[in-house]
């Protein structure tokens, strides 16, 4: 199993990398916010994998917050959020997808690129897995730019998270706990002030569209 | 800082501190006492006159006095302030102390009650103006010399800004803060460039520099536009005609008298003292300047129909004389002829110092008549002098001086610049043998035109029949404001009829400067003013005076006692024409008229002529200033444009600027990358 | 080290009781009390460091040097000035009817945990909880921006909250990174991300990762700093929250931001040994200057236009601290601290002049000094100061930042002074109707508290004429331990 | 200051009073018979000034004191002038005192102090008189003052005696610079003096005066004075106009005896000057106002191309 381990993580990272993918392509919300979901799991999956090839308890409680909030408690929330201000419709994009698509590939090389002299250095059994976080770092910051909705923004800044997470538990096996738990915290707390936003949003312009966020501008 | 020795043997320095902290104090003492407007008018500003004469007397001292320096605790860690007492700041000092004791003795008679700024705090910013003036002058490296100089300009702007209630006035303000801070940020670059990599911002060290031609003369370029902006010098002059018309006139009296000096102290500082390396062109290139400046002002002097506008560009046209007389002072001595370039820069010292006083006396001349029929345009005043002697008679001495009549200060220093301009010949080049004898013409026109804007001035103001009845409620200047104009008449009498004592203290300064000086050859020849040799020019006010004197004398007496001394006093002679009225003189822009008529090119005029239709035909004449559409407004529109361009940038939509964010990052990286 | 445990508990625990008492009248002066014993607590902090020099503390998680001790103290004295002056400002806006009681419960308890985070970051060793306090530090402010519920604060507060969540983000990237460079020396049992542990070992980090990780952490850190062009959500965040909630942002969030990157400069100078860092910050700090210059001449509100002033200040100061060198780091501190100042003393006079006119419109503020002399003479000493007028510590900071660039760097000379020149035309050309001339304001109910205002401008004054020895002394240990000498 | 110093100065004075009037009766009799009218007597002159100083003054109600002060500043500087300029002797104890810019001062501040009477007593007369007056000096006087330095970049002095000396006994050497500033000499003089082309002294048509403008309110004593200056202005011009161009014949400071040869010459020169001017003014008619300061212009830069001449060449 031990031995497995490496190709087992690579597994997940492309899984990770492929769902970064189908979230920028998705149209429908709920759909996304599932995408979202799993790409939770993959991470927790990568984590408590980690953890057991090496041996190093904190992962397995840095997998276990991760699973607890972008898995159960964060998509539960969006979902709640999008039955009551009753979002049904489809996702706005300010350029088509295809295009979209095209540029996230140029990322991902961009990205590739940029992470190879370094994960050669990394000696942790993951080392590789860091372009392809950086890649999902930058998928999900292109996601953020072409979204004009404020809910698949949320889910972009959200999933940019995740690369992070997995970014660190892969590369330096996680970071040190105190940080972790400072991380979680942080996240759980913005999701929380984004959704009371979304509501007074939603009250005030009466859509969730961001192009009525636009009146602070110099003539 | 040198430990407090006993008062007796403190340098002059020190005394000078003592003055420039009891200015300080004057300036908070007025604060406190905010509103009792008779405290502040009747008991600070007189004891702010006497430290002046005070600081007089220190200044005759030192100038004979050997350089004394002093580093004071304050300013920065690694640069305290260090201040210096040279013969060239003892001048300055000199001049600084003689017109600020006339202008405060004035400024206690001058104040009303309820008028914008409370006293108090008018007596905090002029006296802190003051004390930074004095600073400047005594300033020894650059930290400290760019605090005092912005406080300086800082402080004058609060006095512009007196009344503030008038929007013309805020802009003036506004124009004059902003000139005189890229003024100061030129002056900065300069001493940046002075220090060549030292990092050493003394003055000491600057003078130790020896910089390339190329960079010296970058320097000096600076120098001229940062000191110039400040000094009212061509390109820049556009808020000195709003400014100083805006303050009080006791305080546009102050600006317009000594102020500009210290711009030009500046030049002076930087030109001869701290730049070793000299360029012939630097020279040339002031003159030039200096007479352009000096025409632009006296042509536009003429025109005016604002007396303190009038005078202001007068002022202008005064810095321009100066500055030439500086420039030729610099071409003799880069060609090493030390004596002639002493001869020239006595020439300009002499004009600063007489322009100080007639022009100071003016200023408060003109405050007197506004306060007295608070009108500012010269077109509804005249026959002021039948109700107003004892303002009319001084401010006859000062338009005589100003004019550059002789028995006068203003004579004197006209007389210095033209010889000196007379002894070029011995210049190399054919091309510079020709410029100076032109400039020369120039400044022989320029004298004459100014004689033509005083006696408009003069005449308009003072003489003929009051265009307004109200005029002739008006009242008399007061105790405290006579007491001013009488130590500023002094002054212009003094320069006029003593100019070997005069001289005598111009001297250490030229020694310092040029090495050279008249002292000696003047003082050979008693009363007469012989600057370079007996059979060469003279020229004895006193005598001339009392040839003029005896004559008036002799004939006054030969007419009453040969004929008769009957007198009687008649209507005028009215052609037959039985309504005359005062409004049939010369209007000022009457007078100015064939000025206008033949300097057509130098203006920008917009005329109102009626038509055979009008119901109530009008005649307007709007002559502005050809720079403002020329240099200013393009400016202002090429920042405008930027500016929308850059405003692009901040278009409101979250999307842009993630994307900002994000292609900054992509090109960090590749440029890191590479 | 009991007065470091102060500095924190004393805002963590206003928070928390704010959080409960709020909304009650007497609430403003709890406020005050909390921010007075924080400022306190930082004073004897501040007194045991000078005595007993660089400390590490509970576990080395937290590290107090000059350069932080002085940052803090500043921060607690402009957090309680702020507080003095925020007082009699809500009373007003209380009254207006723009703050309920339950707003300034939120408003009251948010202050005291964003003074928290402020202090946590600027004393903690850990760089992942720098990260996780500058991510505090936004959550808090994002509420206080948006407290007044109207469209422009809720636009200001999403862009504000997205903008700078995505920097955040990027900043945490270049921690991790910084965190594997740190494994690979230290290897992966005590790798640490403690700050002293790293910059012992900063020689043999690997230079590829700790060029990236700089990146990442100077794009993050500088979007919190406002540095063009990632500046776009400074001028709405600090332009539609309540006036002591600009004040503070734009005095004191801005210096966390920018003490994160220097000490990540630091590390990186170690690492690298090539000026890489330096040339980096200095053309993002030239860039800044000049834009925001331009930027300032088409304002019509006058809380974006010393917002924008704000962000041509960071630029200065990012272009002083990337020249390196000892005089250049000495001014950029010095900077630091007079612009906080002067910046936080104009905001607090601002705050008034809009509450007398209604309304934030420069063209409808007119004549302050004829309605109330001392908030219109506070506004113009205020912006003579920010303008570099030379009695005052901006113009000192300004000439030494100035005449370093023209000896160090003088290809840059001509930008600064452009950039400095129309920044000055604008702001004064703005600023001189609203002071002078006639007016229709009213005066205001309650009478405005000056204290603050004028008490900064005399410490401006100070560090303008004269710096007292012992502060001296505390730059100079700063800017050396900041080093980063150019080749 | 020798005796012989004063007495050569009285001397000069004296000749100066007496002369004056008769050279203006000269001048207007040659005008007269070179217009072929009969000229009044050569002594009119003197029988005008005791005639008006035997009258009452009559002065305007609100003129001021200055207005009665200004006859006599002027008289005294003319007077003052002409003593300074060397006609009979160079040995002048007064000319140290005022050298050749110190003399053009002294014209502008006639100028300026008849202008400023003029406009004292406020009538449409006056103002208009002061403004012409000032225009015409306002290009005369800087050309007025190239001429002489033209005199004194050759002779390397502004002193007038020592221009004269110099001048006097160097060989017949011809001057180009000199015949320049000569022509602008005479326009410059025709200016100030207000003679035909520019002024015409007899008539009182407000659409040409300027001189008698000036003199229009003035009665009895003050004009006779006034009339007296403007006579001593015309001897002084014409005294400084032989100086520069005609030195020969002036008594030096060693030569005492010369004194009284001097005079008659003196005296011969000047009528043959005013033959001259006499003849320019029959021949020239009345210019407009607004081609005087053209008129003037030409002067000025002739005056201006002296100069230059002369430091092209390098002659002296």
């Amino acid at each position: 199993m031990i031995a497995l381990a490496p190709q087992l993580i690579n597994l997940f990272a492309t899984l990770i990398l492929l769902l970064s993918f189908a979230m920028i392509s998705q149209r429908r919300i709920v759909s996304l916010i599932n995408i979202f979901a799993m790409q939770g799991v993959a991470l927790v999956a990568a984590s408590f994998l980690l953890g057991y090839a090496t041996h190093q308890t904190d992962l397995y409680v840095s997998g276990a917050l991760t699973l607890v909030l972008k898995v159960i408690f964060i998509p539960w929330m969006l979902h709640r959020l999008i039955r009551r201000l009753n979002v049904r419709w489809d996702v706005e994009t300010l350029i088509n997808i295809p295009t979209t698509m095209l540029v996230g590939i140029g990322l991902v090389i961009f990205a590739f690129s940029l992470a190879l002299p370094v994960s050669r250095l990394s000696h942790s059994i993951a080392g590789g897995s860091l372009g392809i976080a950086l890649a999902c770092v930058l998928l999900s910051f292109m996601m953020m730019i072409t979204r004009s909705k404020a809910v698949p923004q949320v889910i972009g800044f959200l999933s940019m998270e995740n690369g992070l997470i997995f970014a660190a538990t892969t590369v330096t096996n996680g970071m040190p706990m105190i940080v972790e738990f400072g991380i979680a915290l942080d996240v759980l707390v913005g999701v929380l002030i984004l959704g009371v936003f979304m509501f007074q949003i939603r009250e005030k312009f009466d859509s969730l569209d961001i192009h009525n966020l636009e009146t602070l501008k110099e003539e | 800082m040198h430990s407090f020795t006993h008062p007796g043997n403190w340098l002059h320095l020190d005394w000078v501190l003592v003055v420039v902290c009891a200015w300080l104090v004057i300036g908070c003492a007025g604060v406190a006492a905010l509103r009792r407007f008779h405290f502040v008018a009747t008991v600070l500003f007189p004891v702010g006159a006497c430290f002046s004469v005070l600081l007089m007397a220190l200044a005759l001292s030192a100038t004979f006095a050997g350089a004394e320096v002093a580093v004071l605790p304050l300013g920065l860690p690694q640069l305290p302030f260090h201040l210096r007492l040279d013969s060239l700041s003892a001048f300055f000092l000199l001049l600084i102390g003689g017109v600020s004791a006339g202008v405060s003795t004035f400024a206690a008679g001058y104040f009303r009650k309820g008028e914008g700024t409370p006293p108090g705090l008018i007596c905090l910013e002029y006296h802190v103006f003051l004390a930074s003036i004095a600073l400047v002058v005594l300033a020894d490296d650059a930290y400290v010399f760019m605090v005092v100089w912005e406080t300086m300009a800082f402080s004058s702007f609060f006095l512009v800004m007196a009344n503030h209630r008038i929007p013309e006035i805020r802009r003036a303000g506004y124009l004059y803060m902003l000139v005189a801070h890229i003024g100061a940020l030129g002056i900065l670059l300069c001493f940046g460039l002075l220090q060549a990599n030292t990092g050493d911002y003394t003055f000491a060290n600057m003078r130790a520099q020896h910089l390339t031609p190329f960079w010296g003369s970058v320097a000096f370029c600076l120098a001229v536009f940062g000191f110039g902006a400040k000094a009212g010098l061509l390109p820049l002059h556009a808020w000195l005609p709003e400014a100083h018309p805006a303050a009080p006139s006791p305080f546009s009296a102050l600006m317009s008298g000594v102020m500009l000096k210290i711009a030009l102290y500046g030049i002076l500082r930087v030109g001869f003292d701290l730049l070793q390396t000299r360029i012939w062109w630097w020279g040339v290139l002031l003159m030039a300047v200096g007479l352009a400046t000096a025409l632009f002002g006296v042509v536009f002097s003429t025109v005016q129909v604002e007396m303190k506008r009038l005078l202001a560009y007068s002022s202008i046209e005064n810095i321009g004389l100066i500055c030439a007389g500086m420039g030729l002072a610099m071409l003799f001595a880069s060609h090493g002829m030390q004596a002639f370039s002493a001869l020239a820069l006595t020439a300009a010292m002499y004009h600063m110092i007489s322009h100080a006083f007639f022009k100071s006396l003016l200023f408060c001349s003109t405050g007197a008549v506004l306060h007295a029929t608070g009108e500012r345009s010269l077109g509804k005043l005249g026959g002021l002098i039948r109700y107003m002697p004892w303002v009319a008679w001084p401010t006859l001495i000062g338009v005589l001086s100003c004019a550059g009549l002789p028995p006068f200060g203003g004579f004197v220093a006209e007389w210095l610049l033209l010889q000196s301009f007379l002894f070029t010949t011995g210049l190399p080049g054919a091309f510079l043998d020709m410029l100076v004898p032109v400039m020369a013409a120039m400044i022989a026109l320029i004298a004459a035109l100014s004689g033509y804007t005083m006696v408009k001035y003069f005449g308009v103001i003072f003489l003929g029949q009051p265009r307004d009845d109200k005029l002739a409620q008006a009242h008399d200047a007061g105790a405290w404001e006579r007491l001013g104009m009488v130590w500023l008449v002094t002054g212009c009498v003094l320069l006029g009829l003593f100019p070997n004592q005069m001289i005598a203290l111009i001297d250490p300064l030229t020694q310092l400067l040029v090495h050279a000086g008249l002292a000696h050859t003047v003082a050979e020849n008693g009363w007469l003013l012989v600057p370079v040799h007996m059979d060469r020019a003279s020229y004895a006010p006193t005598i001339f005076l009392l040839g003029v004197m005896a004559t008036f004398g002799a004939t006054y007496l030969l007419v009453r006692k040969l004929y008769h001394a009957r007198m009687r006093r008649v209507p005028p002679w009215d052609c037959g024409h039985p309504w005359q009225t005062a409004r049939m003189q010369d209007s000022a822009e009457g007078f100015g008229q064939p000025i206008r008529q033949i300097f057509e090119p130098f203006f920008r005029m917009d005329r109102h002529l009626p038509t055979a239709f009008d119901s109530e035909p009008s005649y307007k004449v709007q002559v502005d200033d050809p720079l403002w559409h020329w240099l200013y407004l393009p400016v202002v529109r090429l920042v405008e444009r930027v500016s929308k361009v850059v405003g692009l940038l901040q278009q409101g939509r979250i999307a842009v600027y993630l994307m900002y964010s994000f292609v900054t990052l992509i090109v960090v990286l590749l440029v890191v990358q590479r | 080290m009991n007065a470091l445990a102060f500095v924190l508990g004393f805002p963590l625990l206003g928070g928390l009781v704010l959080a409960l008492v709020g909304h009650w009248p007497r609430a403003r002066d709890v406020n005050v009390v909390f921010s007075l014993g924080t400022f306190v607590a930082a004073c004897f902090l501040t007194d045991y460091v000078i005595d007993h020099g660089p400390q590490t503390v509970w576990g080395q998680q937290f590290f107090i040097d000059p350069l932080n001790v002085f940052l803090v103290t500043l921060t607690a004295f402009v957090g309680m000035t702020t507080a003095i002056f925020s007082r009699p400002y809500m009373r007003v806006e209380q009254d207006h009817g723009k703050m309920t009681p339950p707003r300034m419960r939120l408003y009251h308890s948010m202050y005291q945990l964003f003074s928290f985070t402020m202090l946590l970051g600027f004393t903690t060793n850990n760089l992942g909880i720098i990260w996780v306090a500058m991510e505090a530090a936004t959550l808090t402010t994002v509420l206080l921006v948006s407290v007044y519920r109207t469209s422009a604060s809720l636009e200001a507060a999403w862009k504000y909250f997205i903008l700078c969540g995505v920097g955040i983000a990027q900043a945490l990237f270049g921690t991790i990174l910084l965190y594997m460079a740190a494994d690979k020396v230290l290897g992966p049992e005590h790798a640490t991300l403690l700050w002293t542990s790293l910059n012992d070992v900063k020689g043999q980090l690997d230079p590829t990762i700790v060029t990236l990780a700089f990146v990442f952490l100077l794009i993050g850190y500088g979007t919190k700093v406002g540095l063009v062009p990632l500046h776009s959500w400074l001028p709405d965040a600090h332009a539609e929250g309540p006036t002591p909630v600009s004040a503070v942002l734009s005095g004191l969030l801005l210096n966390v931001a920018m003490y994160a990157v220097l000490r990540c400069k630091v590390l990186t100078d170690g690492a690298l040994g090539t000026p890489m860092a330096g040339q980096l910050m200095m053309g993002f700090g030239l860039l800044s200057v000049t834009v925001a210059a331009f930027f300032l001449s088409r304002q019509k509100d006058v809380k974006r236009m010393f917002s924008y002033s704000s962000i041509e200040h960071m630029g200065l100061i990012t272009f002083a601290f990337g020249m390196g060198g000892p005089m250049a780091n000495f001014a950029g501190l010095l900077h630091m601290t007079v612009h906080s100042l002067v910046k936080s003393a104009i905001f607090f006079t601002v705050g008034h002049a809009t509450q007398k006119a209604g309304t934030q419109v420069m063209s409808e503020i007119r004549g302050l000094i004829k309605v109330n002399p001392t908030v219109g003479w506070g506004l113009m000493l205020g912006v003579m100061a920010i303008l570099g007028m030379p009695p005052f510590g901006v113009f000192a900071s300004e000439f030494l930042i100035l005449i370093t660039a023209m000896r160090e760097q003088p290809w840059a000379a001509p930008f600064l002074f452009l950039a400095l020149g129309v920044a000055f035309a604008s702001i004064l050309s703005r600023v001189l109707p609203m002071v002078f001339g006639d007016t229709t304001l009213k005066a205001l109910a309650h009478p405005p508290a000056l204290l603050p205002v004028f008490l900064h401008l005399v410490l401006a004054l100070v560090l303008g004429l004269y710096i007292p020895p012992y502060l001296n002394g505390w730059y100079v240990q700063a800017a050396s331990m900041l080093g980063g000498v150019m080749p | 200051m020798s005796a012989l110093g004063v007495l050569s100065q009285l001397l000069a004075l004296v000749t100066a009073l007496l002369l004056a009037p008769l050279l203006t009766g000269w001048v207007n009799q040659w005008r007269h018979w070179l217009q072929n009218k009969s000229a009044p007597g050569l002594l009119q002159p003197y029988r005008m000034l005791h005639k008006l100083f035997k009258k009452e003054s009559l002065v305007a109600e609100h003129a001021s004191s200055l207005f009665r002060m200004a006859p006599y500043v002027v008289f005294g500087c003319m007077l003052l002038a002409s003593a300074i300029v060397p006609t009979l002797s160079t040995d002048l104890p007064l000319s140290p005192a005022a050298d050749a810019i110190a003399l053009v001062g002294l014209f502008a501040l006639a100028r300026v102090f008849i202008s400023l009477a003029a406009m004292d007593v406020g009538t449409a007369f006056g103002t208009l008189g002061a403004r012409r007056e000032m225009l015409v000096g306002f290009l005369a006087e800087p050309a007025l003052l190239m001429v002489l330095f033209c005199a004194s970049m050759i002779t390397r002095s502004t002193s007038l005696t020592v221009i004269v000396e110099t001048l006097a006994n160097r060989d017949l050497a011809i001057y180009p610079s000199l015949l320049l500033a000569g022509v602008a000499f005479t326009m410059v003089s025709l200016a100030e003096n207000s003679r035909v082309p520019v002024d015409n002294p007899d008539t009182h048509l407000e659409l040409t005066m300027i001189h008698e403008a000036l003199i229009l309110e003035y009665s009895a004593r003050h004009l006779a004075l006034l009339e007296w200056a403007a006579s001593l202005k015309l001897f002084a011009y014409s005294c400084i106009g032989l100086a520069l161009f005609a030195p020969w014949g002036v008594a030096h400071a060693q030569a005492p005896l010369a004194l009284l040869l001097a005079l008659p010459v003196l005296v011969f020169k000047l009528a043959v000057g005013g033959i001259a001017l006499a003849l320019i003014e029959t021949l020239s008619a009345k210019m407009r106002i607004f081609r005087v300061p053209e008129f003037l212009g030409t002067a000025f830069l002739l005056a201006v191309i002296g100069l230059l001449v002369n430091v092209l060449l390098g002659v002296g």
